[in-house]
């Protein structure tokens, strides 16, 4: 059970095998990674820069975490996120939920995307050929994290 | 009491943390915004409009009518774009 | 777009990287990895052998693939299966999804996910303390997968 | 035609593949069933509950009253429990 508010890139690979590794108990591990795209909203994105409260996020990131844990059977949860100058294809987020059963693993690791995207402390200033600019809240997302407010999916094996 | 500011307003308060020792009538984040907007006028162009400002004290959202005292963190940002 | 059935194990990290490798137009990229667990329908399992028909096996995959692939607007699909005498924490599957959109990404893997643990073309030899067994089809699976004949959720951000 | 079997069709009759001559009379799936059924005890307890008993004829699901021909492919499996 972690969260890191990182500069630094991470490594896929080697966070699923840290997380799994002897671990005889686990039946399925998902996992979302988001990526920098270079569109947002119609315009070209040449860079992003994600600015975060250094405290207040990681306690907000650990206490979805917690909430994840307590909706669904995890043995396992991570939560990487991302600050500072990112270009279009940089790995930016990272969740990964392990549990004996795949459709709990499946359906945390959607309820802790769709938080971060929404609800996560980060703020973005995006990089266009119009200029820089603060990215707004969006509806969309607001909408797809409203989504978990109601129970959540029974597992299903 | 620290003040924190995030995104814009950071830029338009061209600062991001400051320690300021605030009037005896400061006792509310109301009082303080008001207080802050007279500081200069990056402040008050930062905190005009407060329906485009959020708030948290000691790391937990607020309101215009949550108390702050003197060894509060009081952070002011836009709201949450998510990550 | 790829399907995999194989003996051989595979490398998460490194397929992952292959599929977003210089790629600026990928917003998320889902996953599942399955693994063997030590327990199955109450018996402790000290390994299990899969058996699949070389040929149909990875046709079935190729086609749900392509279904997945029509329903969601997916950058990148890979699918690896592995056959063969497996023990507990060892990697069996894996589900590798890229879209532009985060919700297409996840709920592609939910559902190639759901098809592959219920539908495809494989058995299931379990070796337990009460000797070796072949692994019947199992009704909460089938419902997982029921859940898919109705329209996919629109991809939302 | 060639004839598969997997997972126990396999261990029952004793092995994976076989390529068959059919007499003239097997013309479906159905007349393909009873005529392995013959061949030994194996044959016949592996296809005993053809309830139990999937075929596949050129890699398409099949059943009972599809049609076989020399050179096809017919395997016989349980229902696939997924991977």
């Amino acid at each position: 059970m972690a969260v890191r508010v990182q500069r630094e890139d991470f490594d896929v690979g080697a966070e699923i095998a840290v997380l799994t590794a002897g671990r005889t108990d686990i039946g399925g591990v998902a996992t979302f990674l988001g990526l920098v795209r270079d569109i947002a909203g119609g315009d070209e994105v040449k860079a992003m820069t994600l600015e975060h409260y250094p405290g207040m996020t990681e306690k907000m990131l650990a206490e979805i975490e917690a909430e994840a844990r307590e909706r669904w059977p995890l043995d396992e949860c991570l939560i990487i996120h991302r600050y500072g100058r990112l270009e279009p294809g940089d790995r930016i987020v990272l969740v990964v939920t392990a549990s004996a059963h795949r459709q709990a693993a499946l359906d945390s690791c959607a309820f802790l995307i769709d938080w971060l995207k929404t609800t996560a402390a980060f703020w973005k200033l995006e990089e266009t050929g119009q200029g820089e600019h603060w990215v707004e809240a969006r509806e969309s997302d607001d909408e797809a994290a409203a989504r978990w407010d109601e129970s959540p999916t029974k597992a299903a094996g | 009491m620290k003040i924190l500011y995030f995104a814009f307003l950071r830029q338009r308060t061209g600062l991001g943390e400051e320690t300021v020792e605030a009037p005896a009538d400061v006792h509310d984040v109301a009082s303080l915004v008001e207080w802050l907007k007279t500081r200069g006028p990056g402040y008050a162009e930062a905190l005009r409009d407060t329906s485009a400002v959020r708030v948290a004290v000691n790391q937990e959202f607020a309101d215009l009518h949550t108390p702050v005292a003197a060894n509060d963190e009081i952070a002011f940002f836009p709201p949450v774009t998510g990550g």
